[in-house]
């Protein structure tokens, strides 16, 4: 049938996937979010079989299906494990000022959070800097209700 | 024979609802740990997890098998995901088959999961993206238009007339009532007629809205082991005596669409490997793919358990009644009992499981079953996955 | 009776948009600049030339469309281009009253599989069927299968190369 | 050792930036041409058909519709996985181990030009109600893992920087590698940031391409080819999917299904035993991180084995001697296939320029990219 063999005769269709989505929270995110957004505390469920204390908390536990009944408050105080600064946005424009990024755990409890600081000079931060939430006045439930993270005050 | 025999041995579902509070990984969940409970194993017992689910665009998420692993129970185990399409809650079952016939391992945790209700502004308009970017998708077709495209020849070729295609919508519906995970609202009531079907708004003629299986949120999984540790698990081990999947071309309009050949040839794998030579005899109950009504009897006559426009006449004798000589969709299928894709494939194979054990309760088929088949389609009218099963 | 005490929260439409459970929205920027390749790439050029082009797989005695540059029966290359007629018979047929996400429609579609003229038997592509009624009864009397049609082109000066360049296909006199 | 599988016909597209003059079908049939003329077969003779495919990199939904025309796969035994093709690969070893099938072949493709929002795709991987709302670049996962990889010792950011210049110096060797480079480890660490400490040269670019590969069982061997490569191992391993509850260092997916598949070859020795490897670097770290997670360097050494030049051609362990996904280009699902398919091209001393001398054993591993923690692994033998 031959080849296309000049760039004249190259065809592209332009086009995208037309959906757009709107989540639900699932049974274990309702309850994390209204507590954070009602009581600005995060909650994490208990696995005693495992002997896990999963953040963000489940209904179920990942490795033995059972039902997450016991969920406790944390203390407000989590630590960065690691973090990031980003000089790009989604659309891969240059970000003029990097945002920096953390995976945050807290004390007792497997997982933690993935989220932004904040009020902190890139050379401030490091591998085990005590940090706490900045949460939003008017909290709508969910992600958004946590500003960022900043160095802990006290 | 040099593959290990493969049994199931638990089965596990959630409701069909249209929209679940539930995210999809709790839907999994939920379904596995039925599963395993009912075999009393847990995920330490389980050495693989083959998953099907259909289109990622339903649940909004990009690579959405990675996304649901952890529902699935496969936090550091081998997992994968198959997709065929609609045919995905059955090829689940057949990919687990292999895991384990092949002697990679003894154990496989199959789940399915489908959760439509993300998808706005409706799950239908994710179906837009099956079809074909450059020749089909600018027409602004819509799932329906297929199916009522090969309603149409299928009605044609064989002179079949509308009331009995709405026959089928009625025995499904009303047997959806005695399943316990049946999806609210999909059925008027218990008393629900062919005149209300063929009364119900025309949404793409010829398919009226009552011969259409809802959008559901929903998940199912079974556990499948190997002879020697099915034997250990369960007295009632049901057996998986044949697997078959074909897939037909792409170019679907240069096919004729009265007869499902893919289907045929699906089912003449599996019968091979099952030592089947005369399905009508052999197989005492089966769980055809009815998404739409018309599709059942279409899919019959691939499964060759009906000549080709016969099914149409057997089932207006009451042939495939729950009281008939062959059973045909007693849980209540897609029509009653909800479609959430690829978990509504994986319920037709454990309503085969049930009812080859006896546990169907109400919906026990009246005559003694030794061998079941469940079947899903997929894809652009193109896809056949067949599983027989035995006791 | 199996299954028993089965899982699931079903939700009615109103809880998400009232509030009563919390949602989150996401517009997924998902676009692409397909390849047409070889031979939709042509295909294209001649729609917007008013032709509808095929290939022919001679081994196989084949004409097929949409085109491809492989038979998928005998795996061998395509042996030539053909232009074939815009006019074709109805494979079978259907009357949409809903658009792709479900917004009903004031005025039915007619999609249909139209056998193209010049192709093997059997063998075409789906469009639409237009000036055959805007109503169920008017449209079922009017069309039929195996009813011959003929292509209803756009201007030429506004065809892009789509699809789209044929409106429809209408009935056609025997 | 059970019953093995061999490779009896591979078949590929040139690996470019851009491939405008071929539809995906036309991509995938000019490989599929090859393979099957290589093994002497036609569609007819194949038992079954391993596609592999993601919905949203495709641009169409069910990509199971369009997978199997241009395999020549009509009303044959077909399915897709969506997955690397390592994992398509172990489903053609599954099937062929049942003995109900002799012929399999096994099929993935790049389409990654065709693509105009990348990082919308990966970040929409993301968990929408924990991750999504951040709105932030997915490439935000490679930089805390990296940050975490250098924290704790397992390398210096010097010796991450050291595989970019290796894998691009030896694209140069491979005709069929289109971002080869001479370069420094300067060159690395002063290009631009992008999530601090992964720089611009330390991520992969993308690139387009299609592999056919063409399996048998071991009795049928002999009659489709005079030089069978030998499948005697393969494992899959997926790791909790979600951020929050990962482990941010190690790859512990890879090391599982390293073992798996090191248990099914009889390897109880890695790091003697496999004479080169193919290993996922798809950011610079990865590599060191895989290698270790297969066992082939102790922990913490892969980074100076690079700086000393065992992982170069001609060092002791070779590792992506084609030049990797950094030099050959990232091609999504299809990365599995180009490191197989450098593993063949090696075991039958075929390689011309690039020829590992006594290749016997080799490794291909895959990882299926941010923010997945799947990963599967393949052993191949002469």
């Amino acid at each position: 049938m031959g080849k296309i063999d000049r760039v004249g005769r190259i065809r592209t269709l332009h086009g995208d996937m037309g959906v757009w989505h709107k989540y639900t929270f699932g049974l274990a995110g309702e309850r994390f979010f209204r507590a954070l957004a009602e009581k600005g505390v995060l909650l994490a469920s208990r696995c005693e079989a495992c002997r896990k204390t999963y953040l963000p908390p489940k209904v179920y536990c990942p490795a033995c299906f059972a039902e997450l009944t016991v969920w406790a408050e944390l203390p407000p105080r989590g630590y960065v494990e690691t973090y990031t600064f980003l000089y790009e946005d989604l659309e891969e424009n240059r970000l003029t000022e990097p945002v920096a990024v953390a995976f945050i755990t807290f004390p007792g409890v497997d997982g933690g959070l993935v989220h932004r600081l904040g009020e902190v000079r890139p050379e401030e931060v490091c591998s085990g800097l005590e940090v706490e939430a900045v949460l939003a006045a008017e909290r709508s439930g969910g992600l958004q209700d946590i500003l960022y993270f900043r160095p802990s005050r006290e | 024979m040099a593959y290990q025999r493969v049994a199931i041995v638990g089965a596990g579902i959630t409701k069909f609802v249209r929209r679940a509070q539930e995210t999809g990984k709790e839907l999994a969940a939920q379904a596995s740990k039925m599963a395993l409970d009912s075999c009393g194993m847990t995920m330490k017992d389980i050495e693989s997890v083959s998953l099907g689910t259909a289109p990622d665009a339903f649940d909004g998420v990009h690579m959405k098998g990675e996304y649901l692993a952890d529902g699935a129970g496969a936090t550091r185990k081998p997992f994968m995901r198959s997709f065929v399409g609609g045919g995905s809650g059955v090829y689940a079952i057949i990919h687990g088959w292999y895991h384990v016939a092949s002697g990679h391992f003894d154990t496989c945790l199959v789940v399915a999961e489908e959760k439509m209700s993300s998808t706005m502004p409706h799950p239908q308009a994710a179906f837009n993206t099956i079809y074909d970017q450059f020749t089909e998708r600018p027409l602004g077709v819509n799932l329906l238009w297929i199916f009522a495209l090969e309603m149409n020849r299928y009605m044609q070729v064989h002179k079949i007339p509308l009331e009995t295609i709405a026959q089928v919508s009625v025995k499904n519906k009303l047997n959806g009532l005695d399943h316990p995970c049946h999806q609210e609202g999909i059925t008027p009531g218990p008393h629900l007629t062919v005149k209300d079907v063929l009364e119900s708004e025309v949404m793409v003629w010829p398919v009226y809205r009552l011969m259409v299986s809802p959008v559901s949120d929903g998940a199912a999984a079974l556990v499948l082991a190997s002879e020697r540790v099915a034997k250990r698990m369960t007295d009632k081990p049901v057996w998986i005596e044949g697997v078959g999947w074909h897939l037909d071309t792409s170019y679907w309009t240069n096919r004729d669409l009265y007869y499902p050949r893919y289907v045929e040839y699906a089912a003449r794998m599996a019968y091979r490997m099952a030592g089947i030579t005369d399905p009508r005899k052999e197989i005492h109950v089966v769980e055809p793919y009815d998404p739409f009504a018309y599709k059942e009897l279409h899919h019959l006559e691939g499964l060759l358990l009906a000549d080709k426009g016969e099914a149409p006449r057997l089932l207006e004798k009451g042939v495939f009644n729950r009281d008939g000589e062959l059973p045909s969709c007693p849980s209540g299928g897609l029509l009653g009992v909800g479609n959430p894709i690829s978990a509504a494939g994986t319920m037709k194979v454990a309503e085969i499981f049930w009812q080859l054990r006896g546990e169907a309760g109400a919906r026990q088929v009246a005559r003694p079953v030794k061998r079941g088949l469940a079947q899903a389609w997929g894809d652009l009218m193109q896809v056949g996955t067949v599983v027989v099963l035995g006791r | 009776m199996k299954p028993e005490n089965a899982r699931g929260v079903p939700l009615k439409d109103e809880d998400l948009k009232t509030g009563k459970v919390l949602t989150t929205e996401w517009r997924v920027k998902a676009d692409y600049a397909w390849d047409c390749g070889i031979a939709i790439g042509r295909y294209l050029d001649g729609l917007k030339e008013g032709k509808i082009m095929a290939t022919r797989c001679r081994r196989c005695r084949r004409t097929v469309v949409p085109p491809r540059v492989f038979c998928e029966w005998c795996f061998k290359p395509m042996d030539e281009w053909v232009e074939v007629r815009d006019t074709g018979r109805v494979n079978t047929f259907s009357v949409s009253f809903y658009s792709w996400d479900m917004t009903p429609l004031e005025k039915p579609e007619v999609p249909a599989i139209v056998e193209i003229d010049g192709c093997s038997p059997g063998v075409g592509f789906m469009h639409l069927l237009g000036e055959v009624g805007d109503n169920l009864e008017e449209i079922l009397r009017r069309v039929k299968v195996g009813m011959k049609v003929r292509a209803v082109w756009k201007p030429a000066d506004q065809r892009t190369g789509a699809i789209t360049d044929i409106l429809y296909f209408k009935p056609e006199e025997e | 050792m059970r019953e093995r599988v061999a490779i009896a016909g591979v078949g590929c597209t040139a690996f470019a930036s851009v491939s405008p003059g071929s539809s995906y079908r036309e991509l995938t049939y000019e490989a599929a041409v090859k393979a099957y003329e290589e093994a002497g077969i036609e569609p007819k003779d194949v038992d079954s058909f391993v596609c592999t495919s993601e919905d949203f990199l495709e641009g169409y939904s069910i990509s199971d519709e369009y997978c199997n025309d241009q395999l020549g796969a009509v009303l044959k035994p077909a399915q897709t996985i969506p997955g690397d093709f390592l994992h398509s690969l172990a489903v053609g070893v599954m099937h062929i181990l049942t003995e109900r099938f002799d012929v399999v072949v096994v099929q993935a493709l790049s389409k990654a030009s065709n693509m105009k929002t990348i990082p919308e795709m990966i970040n929409f991987a993301l968990d929408p109600v924990l991750n999504r709302p951040l709105d932030i670049t997915a490439y935000a996962v490679a930089g805390l893992e990296m940050n975490r990889f250098l924290a704790e010792g397992k390398a210096t950011r010097e010796q991450c920087a050291a595989v970019v210049v290796k894998n691009k110096a030896n694209a140069l060797k491979n005709p069929s590698a289109g971002y080869g480079a001479s370069i420094t480890v300067d060159h690395v660490l002063d290009s631009e940031p992008v999530a601090e400490p992964v720089r611009l040269l330390d991520i992969a670019p993308y690139a387009d391409g299609a592999v056919v590969m063409v399996l048998c069982s071991e009795k049928l061997a002999p009659s489709l080819t005079d030089k069978p490569v030998w499948i005697t191992g393969i494992g899959w391993s997926t790791d909790s999917p979600t951020m929050e509850s990962r482990d941010w260092s190690e790859a512990v997916a890879v090391r599982l299904a390293g073992d798996m598949a090191y248990k099914m070859a009889g390897i109880t020795c890695p790091a003697k035993e496999i004479d080169l490897a193919e290993v996922n670097d798809e950011i610079s770290f990865k590599e060191l991180q895989h290698l270790e997670a297969l066992r082939l360097f102790e922990p913490g050494q892969a980074g100076r084995a690079t700086e000393d030049g065992k992982t170069s051609l001609g060092g002791t362990l070779p590792v992506n001697v084609s030049g990797g996904g950094l030099g050959v280009g990232h091609l999504f699902e299809c990365s599995g296939a180009q490191k197989v398919l450098e593993l063949v091209l090696q075991l039958r001393g075929e390689a011309v320029s690039r020829q590992v001398q006594g290749a016997g054993v080799g490794l291909a591993q895959a990882w299926r990219g941010i923010p997945t923690t799947s990963a599967a692994v393949a052993i191949l033998s002469a």
